[in-house]
């Protein structure tokens, strides 16, 4: 069994709760097991640190703070220094707090001396504060993944989409690439999807200015769900509630604005993982989206996979070879293959 | 030669009593100190008294073997006293050379010291009694000696011939130092310069040391009881463990290394050399195979008392001779 | 170890007239903001996927700033129209940490009273109150409030949208309130006085 | 024996005596280190003027002064010429210390007092350590006439002729088949628009058949041993399965062998070559050599087709690689650079999007023997550009990647728009930081694209991409960027990009320093011994550098420095023998346990290990006088002249001299 | 002058950077604290930590040891082998009881003189603060004023050292 200590995010109990229930459902497939930090308290979203630096900082490490007291192994279970955040955007505080208490000590500094008026000390750098599916990836493997697959999503065409949080600005240098990650990718191959290369997957969803700049936010999700439907996706699978819900819950409105007629449903990633893994749908938190995914499910749901059409034999005149595929470089993970 | 036999004293100051018992492990060398000197000072052989050696006229001991630190008044009052007497002054052994494991409480204040020795745990001292350096008593006054602040190495004290190194000095070079000063006695040498290091290799450990070596690059230091077992062929800090061998002075065959332990050096710097925890600092540094200031920290954590392993025999010896707070304190 | 020159050093600046705007900004950005070394090449301007919205691409802010231009620059929406989705800062050639910046000049205008649309500022205090309150964040709280301050005529079109969260549950009515809120409180307060006095 | 030091203070016009007390430091000297033999202290106008040093000269031969202490500027200006003065006057010359009061005293502190007291504590430093100071001599080694040169490229073919016309041999060595570098793969060359082939190919047959080099092509330096004047140095030349003697170039083997294989190096990976290849048409040596890891003999055992077809019985499955050992005297170290991998900048695509070249991708495409016969189409082979992005600074002047600047982009940059202008007469685009115009000719050229008509936007480019917004873009390439002189973000569709990826140094250079004994920087350039003042020649006597191995440089640059290397070898070479600092470190054998300690420290490799005597020893010829091994050496067996610890210790007891207060106040 | 702490520094620096950084400084006549005396080694693979522990005990207050950034040495890299005595060093000095912030590495290019200035009058002021080293040099191996010990409670009082001060 291997322990973590879970950061779960105040979306996780509300708007992304479907996400939070697929979680769970998988995590045994998996043999993780997370452990909630007790009493955590919300990261501030994007929005405390736009008004103050040391109350924004402080509020965000307190949960670090907290989760501290939790590493010790106890009760025979083992010892870990390792957070998982499944929301991007509170793994980017969480991240971030720790990287710049370390990278300015003066902050660090007074971060503490305010966590100390509750008795509370956070030393930057002794927790691994990290994403779910960096954690499935990297340390469960995509090989044990395939292997806990039952029912392959063989023929659901879906395009990845992994938001801007996760990705960047990567202070540990955890991802493949900044611009095109391939982790989901890889991960939503393995459980047999049809992926479709997804320029825009790393691209802004709109994050909060769909309360407080709503045109702004409608172009960005316009771009994102155009072209997802231009290139033939089914679906769109993302890693973020933030994204989730922006793209899922104003896709409607967003089509109201522009005079379109988009319907592409968004699902989280480990909602597919516990199709995949033979979960039924209800225990995946699958309906409860806006945009349904019903009829796109139907398709897979009971048919014979569809076998993959043999790739057509190169022409003599069909023109210059392509460039080798992507090598390993400098500071980044390997392309998991 | 005279018919009249050289005078002959040992002292014994700040120290355990090994150095006297490496001169007894000489075995029948023993014979010749007899058969050729007049013992007349050697309180742990014989019975004296400080008296008889403030009679005797100054420079009439030829040769006075002197072990131990100076740490009190008493120390530094007999180490005067054989100097004036003492025609050669030999500081004989590590405490008396460089101060050896006593001089290693340098690194402590005197208070601090007294207060542990008579009122810590080890101590049964309900009334916190400390001693006096003198008492009333029905006799007179009883004057015992003083701690003085550090202990000091011989010749910071007094003017030191010949200096002999060792924890004790190995008794076959005990056995060539008397052979020397009985030939040189008869005629058949000459003492070597003023200053001089006797009884040791010209030479570090290394040099004496069966143990194959090669071009060292250390990943990780490790003690000896974490390497099961130790190569018993190849040179030990090759394997990562912190030898002193390469900065300690020859003379000793290299025992420890021999024996399956690292050296700890206490034969003291090679000659010429000012500091010997310098030496090892840079000799332990240079084998270090990293470049990352957090990876070169790592390996370092494998040597967890750096200060104790590079000044273990050396400490009051070195240029930086005691603990700041040792000075400073109150 | 040879440790981090100090900001201020590597900026030029060695005596406490030499505060600038530029300099301000960069030491009340929380890491190490590298403004300073902005070679005004535009990547950020050219990686912002709301730059159309704004009244100048942040290039131009940090040229403003540069130029002292305090008033003009916390005016900018463009601290406001940042979405932190960090596409600037990690193809940025000198390496500034340009949201970092945004967030603090947000907090600037703030506290300078110099925005010229309240409605960030607003939602930001409204979601920083919730947290103050409950420890968490309370989306529909957030939403219903916000909406009604600041779009009160969208929000019957919204409608659809929030009772479909509401239905489906995935909208709490009720907020949810950590059990250690004393402690938080603590804190919060002590780190605000501690941005005062800093 | 006592020793008679003299001590002369500097008043540099103003420029010490202005905030220094130079009168004082001078009175002081004579009286407060009289014990320690200062028999004469005087200040003067200018110390390094004739008059100054004839001054010292006179003092040195009546008085009889055995040390000289000046206190003046840095060592760095006037060190050599006070040796000299003391040379001239019968007085070793490494007896002279010079202290700096100016650099490090009046320059740097403005209270009087202050700087008057540190400047006798820095004169005190010196008349410590002058009294340690052991007379030195020069150490004289004959120089080999032979040179190695290590790359084919332009930079080393240069340096190659001009040493092999003087008179004297070069190897000339090269790890391609051919040589002739990245020049040999460009079309045109900037600013004159010179076809590449045409000035390059008679330099590169000129060094084939010159009587003087002798050309090792498919070979590589695998290790040198030796120092200036006496290199000895191994060459490994691999296996070409192609019998040299026999061998006339015909071509049959190369147009028989069945194995087509895609050449990552001379067509930038956007051609062909076949198994057993020459590079290209104009290829010196003309022979060919035979890829052993494609070649379908060595990979099943069947196929020979080359060698039946070979009309003079040449080709030889059995050849094996060789080892060389040749002596030269110095060496030049031309090469090169590798190209950026433009697929670190993954916002820019390439590799992901077919139409994003990089320029050494475009030079093959514009090249009339290219693999387009010149013809600029895309990536399909057969459609020309409608309109074509150029981006600048790729992988350049970027923290993210190389932080410097590649220098040849901007040029390369317009020469691309002009070949795309001319050929297709496509819309060209230039997106750029900064345009870097610098040198005879170039500005001219920009003017020139300028009015050709090719549009220029000031800006980094933000990322390519084939995610359409708009309907204009489908099917496009849409570079978007912030147009910085308008302000706004401009997304500019077109059908094929070029990435202007900058040079960086080869993978390998850390390791062929290390080989040589050459520092790289951190960017990973060999770093030559001034920046300014000697760009070619490196910290290692007799190595040279040249061309991109020491920077980004184009080929005007790389050819002037191929000469001025070579210019300097000759001088070498015709001193006949050359005069090694006697700044050296030597190991008493005596003391010496054989620890081995030192062993790993040196990177000149000058210590090496005597087993049968148990016993390190330093090759003096080759030791540079770093003092890395003194300090290490545990048994203080090794001692280093000119900074032994005699020296430093005594200049940090004179450093920490009390009573710097003024004479007679 | 007035009555703060006036701490002396021994500086180590690299021929062929720090040396010539400090040079730098001095042409273009930027200012920097006086405190800092130098020492010209061929490279700081030249510093025997044997120097440091003399200037510490010999009356400086603080070493600075300066050489050519990480991957820059004209030697290739010996600034590496200097690093890690610097590293060694400084635990042993803290065992002796000295702050190790006594002791400073600092990189400087030849290129970087506004840098050795800067780090210079930074370092002179981290030892100000620290106050004087206070190390005793007991010419006569003994310490000024030995007390006795005392009669029934700790009376050991080795008063506090004084530094030399020039008269």
């Amino acid at each position: 069994m291997n322990k973590y200590l879970l950061y779960p995010g105040c979306s996780m109990e509300s708007s992304a709760k479907a996400y939070m229930e697929s979680m769970n459902t998988i995590l045994e497939s998996l043999d993780l097991h997370f452990e909630e930090i007790e009493d955590w308290n919300c990261c501030g979203a994007t929005e405390y640190l736009g008004i103050n630096l040391i109350p924004a900082y402080s509020l965000i490490a307190r949960n670090l703070a907290l989760a501290t007291k939790q590493m010790h192994p106890v009760n025979g279970t083992g010892g870990t220094r390792t957070v998982v955040a499944p929301c991007s955007a509170c793994y980017l505080n969480l991240a971030k707090a720790d990287h710049y208490m370390n990278e300015r000590p003066s902050l660090g500094e007074k971060v503490n001396e305010a966590l100390a008026a509750g008795g509370l000390h956070y030393e930057a750098g002794t927790l691994d504060v990290r994403h779910l599916i960096d954690i499935l990836v990297y340390d469960v493997g995509l090989e044990k993944i395939r292997e806990a697959v039952v029912h392959p999503l063989t023929g659901l065409k879906v395009v990845p989409y992994m938001g801007c949080m996760l990705p960047r600005p990567d202070y540990q240098h955890r991802w493949s690439d900044h611009e095109h990650p391939t982790e989901l990718d890889d991960l939503l191959r393995a459980l047999g999807a049809d992926v479709i290369d997804y320029p825009l997957t790393t691209e802004c969803c709109g994050g909060h200015m769909t309360q407080i700049g709503p045109e702004t936010a409608f172009e960005l999700i316009r771009r994102l769900v155009a072209d997802a439907d231009e290139r033939g996706a089914q679906m769109m699978v993302t890693v973020c509630p933030m994204c989730q819900m922006n793209v899922d819950a104003y896709q409607n409105e967003m089509n109201n604005y522009f005079g379109t007629d988009y319907h592409i449903p968004i699902l989280f990633f480990t909602q597919l993982m516990g199709l995949a893994f033979g979960k039924e749908p209800g225990e995946l938190g699958i309906g409860v989206e806006l945009v349904s995914s019903r009829n796109v499910l139907a398709g897979i749901g009971v048919e014979v996979p569809v076998t993959q059409e043999p790739a057509a034999p190169r022409k003599k005149d069909e023109g210059l070879p392509m460039p080798r595929r992507w090598t390993k470089h400098e500071g980044r993970k390997e392309t998991v293959k | 030669m005279t018919h009249v036999k050289p005078k002959f004293a040992m002292y014994w100051a700040a120290s355990c009593g090994g150095c006297e018992i490496a001169v007894l492990n000489t075995h029948e060398k023993i014979l010749d100190v007899d058969a050729n000197f007049d013992v007349v000072f050697w309180p742990v052989a014989m019975d004296a008294k400080y008296k008889d050696v403030e009679a005797m006229e100054d420079g009439s001991i030829l040769l006075t073997l002197f072990n131990g630190g100076i740490r009190n008044d008493e120390n530094e009052h007999i180490a005067k006293l054989l100097r004036q007497k003492s025609k050669i002054l030999v500081a004989f052994g590590s405490c008396a050379c460089e101060g050896c494991i006593p001089g290693l409480a340098n690194l402590s204040p005197v208070g601090e010291i007294v207060h542990t020795a008579f009122n810590t745990i080890s101590t049964d001292n309900p009334h916190e009694i400390y001693p006096r350096t003198s008492y009333d008593v029905p006799e007179g006054e009883l004057h015992i000696p003083k701690l003085e602040k550090t202990l000091r190495p011989l010749d910071h004290v007094v003017d030191v011939d010949y200096f002999m190194p060792g924890c004790p000095p190995e008794s076959h070079q005990i056995a060539a130092v008397l052979d020397l000063v009985i030939d040189v006695l008869h005629g058949r040498a000459t003492l070597p310069p003023k200053g001089s290091t006797i009884g040791v290799g010209n030479s570090t450990v290394c040099d004496e040391c069966p143990r194959a070596r090669n071009v060292k690059a250390i990943k990780e230091f490790k003690r000896i009881q974490d390497i099961a077992p130790a190569d018993p062929d190849l040179c030990l800090l090759e394997q990562g463990i912190p030898c002193n061998g390469p900065a300690t002075c020859s003379g000793c065959n290299a025992r420890c290394p021999q024996a399956g332990a690292q050296c700890i050096g206490c034969y003291g710097p090679a000659q010429g050399v000012t500091d010997y925890g310098a030496r090892l600092i840079t000799a332990f540094a240079s084998v270090i195979d990293a470049k990352e200031p957090e990876e070169i920290d790592r390996i370092l954590d494998g040597i967890p008392d750096p200060t104790g392993q590079m000044y273990r025999f050396s400490l009051p010896a070195s240029p930086l001779k005691a603990n700041r707070e040792a000075f400073k304190a109150k | 170890m040879p440790h981090m020159t100090d900001e201020r050093v590597r900026a030029g600046l060695t005596h406490e007239e030499d505060l600038s705007l530029l300099h301000e900004v960069s030491m009340k950005t929380a890491g190490v903001s590298r403004l300073e070394m902005c070679i005004q090449c535009g990547t950020c301007g050219g990686s912002c996927p709301a730059a159309k919205d704004m009244d100048h691409t942040p290039r131009m802010l940090f040229a403003m700033l540069r130029a002292g231009m305090r008033e003009e620059v916390l005016r900018s929406n463009t601290q406001w129209i940042c979405v932190s989705c960090y596409h600037c800062v990690v193809r940025c050639p000198q390496e500034v940490h340009i949201a970092d910046v945004m967030y603090t000049l947000k907090g600037m205008a703030i506290k300078e009273k110099l925005y010229e649309d309240s409605t960030a500022p607003d939602f930001s205090q409204t979601f920083v109150d919730m947290v103050e309150t409950y420890g968490r964040s309370f989306e529909m709280g957030l939403a219903s409030r916000h909406y009604l301050r600041h779009f009160p005529l969208r929000l019957p079109g919204m409608m659809p949208m929030g009772l479909g969260m509401i239905t489906k549950g995935r909208m709490a009515l009720m907020p949810k309130k950590i059990k250690q809120m004393d402690q938080l409180k603590k804190i919060l307060d002590h780190a605000k006085q501690l941005e005062m006095t800093s | 024996m006592t020793e008679k030091i003299g001590v002369y203070v500097c008043h540099c016009g103003s420029n010490i005596a202005g905030v220094v007390d130079v009168e004082d430091v001078a009175k002081w000297a004579a009286e407060k280190l009289g014990h320690q033999g200062v028999v004469i202290a005087r200040d003067y106008k200018f110390m390094c003027s004739s008059l100054g040093q004839e001054l010292i000269e006179k003092d040195i031969k009546e008085l009889g002064l055995t040390r000289v202490v000046v206190a003046a500027c840095s060592p760095h200006l006037h060190e050599k010429t006070f040796r000299i003065a003391a040379q001239n006057a019968g007085l070793n010359p490494y007896l002279v210390e010079l202290a700096s009061i100016r650099e490090q005293v009046s320059w740097v502190h403005t209270d009087k007092a202050v700087a008057t007291a540190k400047s006798k504590a820095v004169v005190s430093g010196a008349v410590s350590r002058v009294i340690e100071n052991a007379p030195l001599e020069e150490i004289k080694v004959p120089i080999n006439p032979n040179t190695l040169v290590v790359g084919g490229g332009i930079a080393g073919i240069q340096s190659a002729l001009e040493i092999a016309n003087a008179g004297f041999h070069v190897y000339l060595v090269e790890r391609e088949p051919s040589i002739g570098g990245h020049m040999a793969q460009f079309d045109k060359t900037f600013p004159t628009l010179d076809c590449s082939a045409c000035i390059l190919t008679p330099r590169m047959v000129e060094a084939g058949t010159h009587p003087n080099i002798t050309l090792l092509t498919w070979s590589e330096v695998v290790n040198v041993a030796g120092y200036v004047g006496n290199f000895n140095v191994t060459i490994k030349k691999k296996a070409r399965f192609v019998n040299e003697e026999l061998c006339t170039g015909c071509g049959i083997c190369q147009e028989k062998c069945p194995k087509k294989v895609i050449d990552d190096v001379y067509e930038a990976g956007l051609g062909y070559r076949k198994a057993v290849y020459t590079p290209f048409a104009q290829a010196v040596p003309n022979y060919p050599v035979m890829d052993k890891e494609n070649c379908i003999y060595f990979e099943k055992g069947t196929c020979k087709a080359c060698e039946k077809f070979c009309p003079t019985n040449a080709i030889d499955f059995n050849q094996q690689d060789q080892l060389l050992n040749v002596e030269v005297g110095n060496i030049i170290l031309a090469t090169g650079y590798d190209l950026f991998d433009a697929r670190r900048v993954s916002n820019y695509g390439y590799g992901r999007l077919p139409n994003v070249f990089t320029s050494l991708e475009f030079e093959r495409l514009s090249n009339a023997a290219g693999p387009t016969n010149g013809n600029i189409v895309l990536r399909d082979g057969k459609t020309m550009p409608k309109s074509v992005g150029i981006i600048h600074c790729v992988g350049s002047r970027d923290r993210n990647f190389n932080n410097y600047c590649s220098v040849i982009c901007c040029m390369q940059g317009l020469k691309f728009a002009h070949l795309v202008h001319e050929r297709t007469g496509a819309t060209v685009y230039n997106f750029y930081i900064d345009m870097r115009t610098a040198y005879k000719a170039y500005d001219e050229f920009y003017q020139r694209v300028l009015e050709e008509g090719t549009l220029f936007v000031r800006g980094k480019v933000a990322e390519v991409t084939d995610a359409a917004r708009y309907s204009n873009e489908r099917g496009k390439l849409i570079v978007q960027t912030e147009d910085t002189l308008a302000g706004k973000q401009r997304r500019i569709p077109v059908d094929m990009v070029i990435l202007s990826s900058g040079l960086q140094p080869r993978h390998d250079a850390k390791e062929v320093g290390k080989m040589f004994g050459i520092s790289c920087s951190t960017d990973g350039w060999f770093t030559e011994k001034h920046p300014k003042l000697d760009p070619v020649a490196t910290m290692t006597e007799g190595i040279y550098i040249v061309g991109c191995a020491q920077g980004p440089k184009d080929i005007p640059s790389s050819v002037a420095q191929g000469a001025a290397a070579s210019a300097r070898v000759l001088d070498k070479i015709l001193q006949r023998e050359v005069a090694l600092e006697p700044i050296k470190a030597t190991v008493n054998k005596e003391m010496c346990s054989g620890c081995r300690i030192c062993n790993g420290l040196c990177p000149f490799n000058a210590i090496a290990f005597i087993a049968d005597d148990n016993v390190s020893e330093i090759n003096p010829a080759l030791c540079q006088g770093c003092g890395t091994c003194v300090a290490a050496c545990p048994a203080g067996a090794i001692s280093g002249t000119g900074f032994s610890n005699e020296q430093i210790n005594a200049q940090i007891d004179g450093l920490l001299m009390k009573n710097l207060e003024p004479v007679g106040a | 002058m007035t009555d703060q702490f006036e701490p002396t520094i021994i500086g180590f620096t690299c021929n062929w950077c720090s040396y010539r950084a400090a040079d730098l400084a001095g042409t273009a006549r930027m200012k920097y604290a006086p405190n800092v005396r130098l020492i010209r080694l061929m490279c700081s693979g030249r510093l025997d930590p044997t120097f440091v522990l003399r200037a510490l005990s010999g009356g400086a207050d603080g070493v600075m040891i300066t050489g050519c950034h990480p991957g820059e040495c004209h030697y290739i890299e010996q600034n590496y082998k200097a690093l890690r005595r610097f590293l060694l060093l400084k635990r042993v000095l803290t065992g002796l009881g000295i702050e190790p912030e006594r002791v400073k590495l600092v990189w400087a290019s030849a290129a970087e003189g506004a840098k050795f200035a800067a780090e210079t009058t930074a370092f002179v002021e981290e030892i100000r603060k620290l106050g004087p080293l206070c190390w005793g040099k007991d010419e006569d191996g003994r310490m000024k004023d030995d007390e006795d010990i005392g009669n029934s409670s700790i009376k050991i009082h080795p008063s506090s050292f004084e530094k030399e001060v020039p008269a």
